[in-house]
């Protein structure tokens, strides 16, 4: 299973929109309009969009507190997720969420979890919810490099084992935590050599490789749909920005310059995957439409995102209870 | 304990009822429910064996699943299962391992739905049982509601009688929300008639007057229920009329009820297993010296376990929880 | 914030002094601690960065260990440690994390002792903080001390000034017992005078009256403490004399000044940042109108964040706690 | 390293000792003297005891609540365990514990936990202390085949292993978790290919062997002691009676009485043992004399338990809080 034809578009599409998406909100949250904490994903697109083009529109997505990458690869509107970075009325949560917690339910995503691990189990029982009612949804999650060394991590991956379900743990392996390397975090560092302790399928991939990672993904799909059970894949990919935007780490780096910026020219999915494209004999300009298209959408957002209106003070209740009663 | 005022009460209930015990009528609110919607399933540890074997002869393993001993995970398993389409019933067992479910229950469970602006709705019900002088020792007779009641987002009932756990545990089950279910184990054998209506629903938030009273209103919390009706049984001769009130829910918590009894009586009391600090009594307590406060006569009380770690001796664990005496004490020195 | 009452007050304490913000008076605390006693080691997630970069350079990393994103098990992993001979302080940095830890901290930690008959101690320090106002949302907003309350075997402090914070620290740590700190990050860069004295040690269980006054007391818990002293330097101008109390300690909560404080005053408002339900208010309220219930003159009252999450948007977060505003409005109402 | 000369007679003495002490409880029990919940370790004397050998006297050790065996294997007297059993103030843990919670401090039990799980982070701090302050203890961590479920599992080991943590995780894998075999909660059964994700060894013995079990607990001891790490040792053993003593299954039994049975028969670690001593040379009357001075042992037990009185009620808050400050 390849990216063929115009799905090679889409996911150059949706890096870029993931990037563009995330530099102008940097910029809109460095000149303070933007609240809260602020988590790019730049660099890690190509894991994102390669696994999450794999799925079908009606499967299911769990994500992180970097939340804003999942909505946008699974194909979500961008004008919602800017104004949720905003606080604003007419945010994706109505405000109530913000930049970690970039749950669209539109495109399939039942949540984006600020607290480290604390999807994983979303994650399995929503692919439980499948297995029970016997449809054919599978589930992709996604979490980081750090969260495996939660507890949830190992006892879901055991549950999804035991009932064989469809879903697929994601690992972005961007290679630390906060400050945290996997060296200095984790006794054995292969993450995906864990996944046998559990029996099930555990394999490493090219995260910067968009198309390498859809291989990956798209063949655990198959499996899991298939009913074959949950597939461990982890994604090598690494982080260009600082943990948080405006995150000062004192003291030693914990990282190089150089390796960042080594990464930054050599290992940019984007990048990279612009050149395989004109290799393949995409033209130029079908591309700088592309990203052109790209760069209204996320114009447009911000100008969504600031005409919508704050919430309402009356309205802090809102949401909290369905208060229905099952019928 | 004399559970007859609330038989009788029962019994005054329009249509057909059965006697059956607080126990049975769990088991059975969650066999006519899964019977009624096929998206109910009950999940947890060793439950196809001990959630009453009837359970997996009627509704197979698609319906009732063992899980592993993971309970930080399974919750969640349950909250994914929820906001995809099923409404669990998840089974925590004994009350004291719910602390390992805490980050689900309250990060997840009970924040999703406001954090998605509503895009999400959790249907789950976590169920748990509370031990007590049974020298089950701290580590397994834990009380944890009160921690609960501060976390926005869960509904929390602990009804006493058999009619009224079969009516608020359907109604848990129902609901559209995040409901947690605690057990008192020494209410599991009491018996009560319970309507064989499968549509007989106890709304969540309304509290019951056990019994009426004039002179004093007690507030008896789960467990407590038992003492404090044991207490008013006695005090009856002595012509002190107790009213006695069990919020049954305790999230949202009728004050609504309470208020008016106090009314009537100007004193209250509350009697509770959970410890001291913190708990339901205090939040009552609370309440009422704010909204009620002109019309309490004398100083609200509050008996409780002692903020103590439940001991394994019998000897010690015996006096530890409000007793029919301790109550009576109370009873007293309001009048 | 005006901190000069307290600044006087602490700068009335004999000895030098030195001018430090609250957050340097944490760290100054943990580090005076580690030189003066080896048995005391810091854990936590990126502390050997985050917890002032000074203390690695200070002890090298055999005291000061980074941990794996695993909350439920490296505070257990300090806790065997505490029973084994160090004294560690378990770092477990945004307060919304402990519900991972819930276990280990209630289960082990606060029972052990009790369930051994004495033959372990536990010393131990959980600190963690507390956001607000900042646009975190509700997975990173809580501030979850309410639910420890109700745990017996716990000491838990809140205090909010850096004389305090540094002295109550320093008697954490050298506890014999599991301490749980809570810091309000609102406080972090608050400036005060701290004693320079390796040995100023504020003792658990002390609350200190930041304010006298007249009319009112108002008790403010952890970062209610800076509207609460706005209000009352407010109200000074009308002639309206407020006392206000800080705990400092949660628990064990220094029941006595506010008594003290009550019967000169007779009417107490309690302002607290937890969520409304079952919060440390409640209780004050509770013990109050049962032991201070005569010496009362109104209504006790109570202001704390509503039953609701933590909302995102500032708009919504911005009167989300109880401001100035509303702390005068709840005084005005009582006089 | 192997058992050797009297430390055979030990370990047949201390496996006895268990035995004989659990047999009488369980009578005491059902005879209602001893209140809560009772479960025995019969069965299991093997794995417990093995294990324990292999440790020095200042060497730790937490356990669960199926606690008995655990401080009778390291050398606890009886007669406090017995006392505690019935809630007595001679009790270990002066009537506070109770039959889960024979944590035995005089023999370096730092806890056992009545939650699944709760003690393996304590072992693993337990151990983590004896790096920090450059001590060569040991630690012995016993939990049962469902506790492998836990996060604490997960979570201790990979901390075990980043550190080199001198600990031995013994799992005394009995085949149930109350009515829940491995192999239906266990999306992998082998539960010592578990520890090849954390890079530590794990390795599986016949916990019906005491000298096989003391043999591999040694070797992993000898490593830990020289800062080599941790071990995951699983030691297969079976449960003779019933979960909890009194415990009633409705439904489909969980396992076949005929399975028990012919554990009973074949595979009881004492008789087994006994045999082998018997063939190495040791005389009947050695051990007839170990018998009846094992059945002494528990007699007076069951003589100090009986005559030391119940805790006072004014005693109740005792041992809450240590109430004094370092110095
Ligand atoms: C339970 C919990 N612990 C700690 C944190 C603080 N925290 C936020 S992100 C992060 C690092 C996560 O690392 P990883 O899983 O690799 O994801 P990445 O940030 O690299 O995408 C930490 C420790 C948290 N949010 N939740
Ligand atoms: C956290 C927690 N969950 C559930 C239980 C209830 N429980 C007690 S023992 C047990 C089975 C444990 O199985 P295993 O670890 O194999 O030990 P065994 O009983 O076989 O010795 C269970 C589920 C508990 N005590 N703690
Ligand atoms: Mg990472
Ligand atoms: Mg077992």
């Amino acid at each position: 299973m390849q990216l063929k034809g115009d799905r090679r578009l889409e996911a150059f599409r949706r890096m870029l929109r993931i990037r563009r998406f995330e530099e102008e909100g940097r910029r809109l949250f460095n000149g303070g309009q933007i609240p809260g904490w602020f988590h790019t994903t730049v660099g890690q697109e190509g894991a994102i969009v390669g696994a999450s083009l794999a799925l079908r529109d009606d499967d299911a997505m769990t994500g992180t507190h970097r939340s804003h990458g999942h909505p946008i690869a699974k194909g979500a509107h961008l004008q919602a997720l800017m104004a949720e970075l905003m606080g604003k009325e007419g945010g994706v949560c109505k405000g109530r969420g913000g930049s970690m917690h970039f749950a669209d339910s539109s495109v399939g995503i039942i949540s984006e979890s600020g607290i480290v691990g604390g999807g994983i189990p979303l994650a399995t029982g929503c692919a439980f919810s499948a297995k029970v009612r016997g449809v054919d949804q599978v589930t992709l999650c996604f979490f980081g490099d750090g969260a495996v060394n939660q507890g949830t991590f190992h006892e879901s991956l055991n549950m999804a084992s035991l009932w064989r379900l469809p879903v697929i743990y994601l690992c972005e392996n961007n290679g630390y935590a906060m400050t945290t390397s996997v060296a200095t975090s984790h006794g054995q560092p292969d993450i995906a050599l864990r996944a046998a302790g559990y029996g099930i399928p555990g394999e490493i991939v090219d995260g910067q490789d968009v198309s390498a990672v859809y291989q990956s993904a798209a063949y655990a799909v198959t499996r899991a749909r298939a009913g074959q059970g949950p597939t461990l894949i982890v994604a090598n990919t690494y982080r260009f920005d600082e943990h948080n935007i405006g995150l000062a780490v004192s003291g030693e780096p914990y990282r190089q310059v150089a390796e960042v910026e080594a990464h930054k020219r050599d290992r940019d999915p984007i990048l990279l995957y612009r050149t395989v494209l004109l290799e393949e004999g995409v033209n130029e300009e079908t591309l700088a439409t592309i990203e052109h298209e790209v760069a209204q959408a996320v114009t447009q957002a911000v100008q969504f995102a600031l005409a919508s209106p704050m919430p309402r003070p009356e309205t802090l209740p809102d949401y909290m209870f369905v208060s229905t009663i099952a019928r | 304990m004399d559970v007859k005022d609330d038989t009788h009460r029962d019994a005054a209930t329009p249509g057909p009822h059965i006697q059956m015990t607080y126990f049975e009528a769990i088991v059975q609110a969650q066999l006519e429910e899964m019977h009624r919607d096929e998206r109910v399933v009950l999940l947890g540890e060793d439950v196809s064996v001990h959630g009453g074997g009837k359970l997996i002869e009627c509704f197979g393993k698609n319906r009732v699943w063992n899980m592993p001993i993971s309970e930080g995970s399974f919750t969640g398993l349950g909250i994914g299962a929820a906001i995809n389409g099923l409404r669990p019933i998840v089974d925590i067992s004994t009350a004291s391992f719910i602390y390992l479910a805490c980050d689900q229950i309250v990060n997840q469970a009970s924040k999703l739905r406001y954090m998605t602006g509503g895009q999400i709705d959790i249907p789950i019900v976590f169920r748990c049982c509370m031990f007590s002088t049974g020298s089950e020792a701290a580590q397994h007779a834990d009380r944890p509601y009160p921690l609960f009641m501060n976390v926005p987002g869960l509904k929390i009932i602990s009804p006493t009688s058999a009619a009224d756990i079969k009516g608020l545990m359907k109604s848990a089950i129902r609901d559209g929300d995040p409901v947690l279910v605690f057990e008192d184990t020494r209410l599991w054998p009491l018996k009560g008639d319970v309507p064989t209506d499968p549509d007989h629903l106890i709304p969540i938030g309304k509290a019951d007057v056990k019994r009426e009273g004039e002179h004093v209103t007690v507030v008896a919390i789960a467990g407590a229920i038992r003492p404090t009706m044991e207490a008013a049984n006695y005090l009856i001769e002595e012509g002190i009329s107790v009213e006695v009130i069990d919020p049954r829910t305790l999230k949202p918590l009728d004050y609504e009820a309470i208020k008016m009894s106090i009314e009537k009586t100007g004193r209250l009391i509350i009697v509770e297993n959970g410890h001291r600090i913190c708990n339901v009594g205090s939040e009552i307590a609370a309440v009422m010296a704010e909204e009620s406060f002109d019309l309490l006569k004398r100083p609200i009380l509050r008996l409780s376990a002692p903020d103590i770690h439940v001991p394994f001796s019998p000897a010690l664990e015996k006096d530890f929880f409000p007793t029919r005496d301790s109550i009576v004490g109370a009873i007293r020195q309001l009048l």
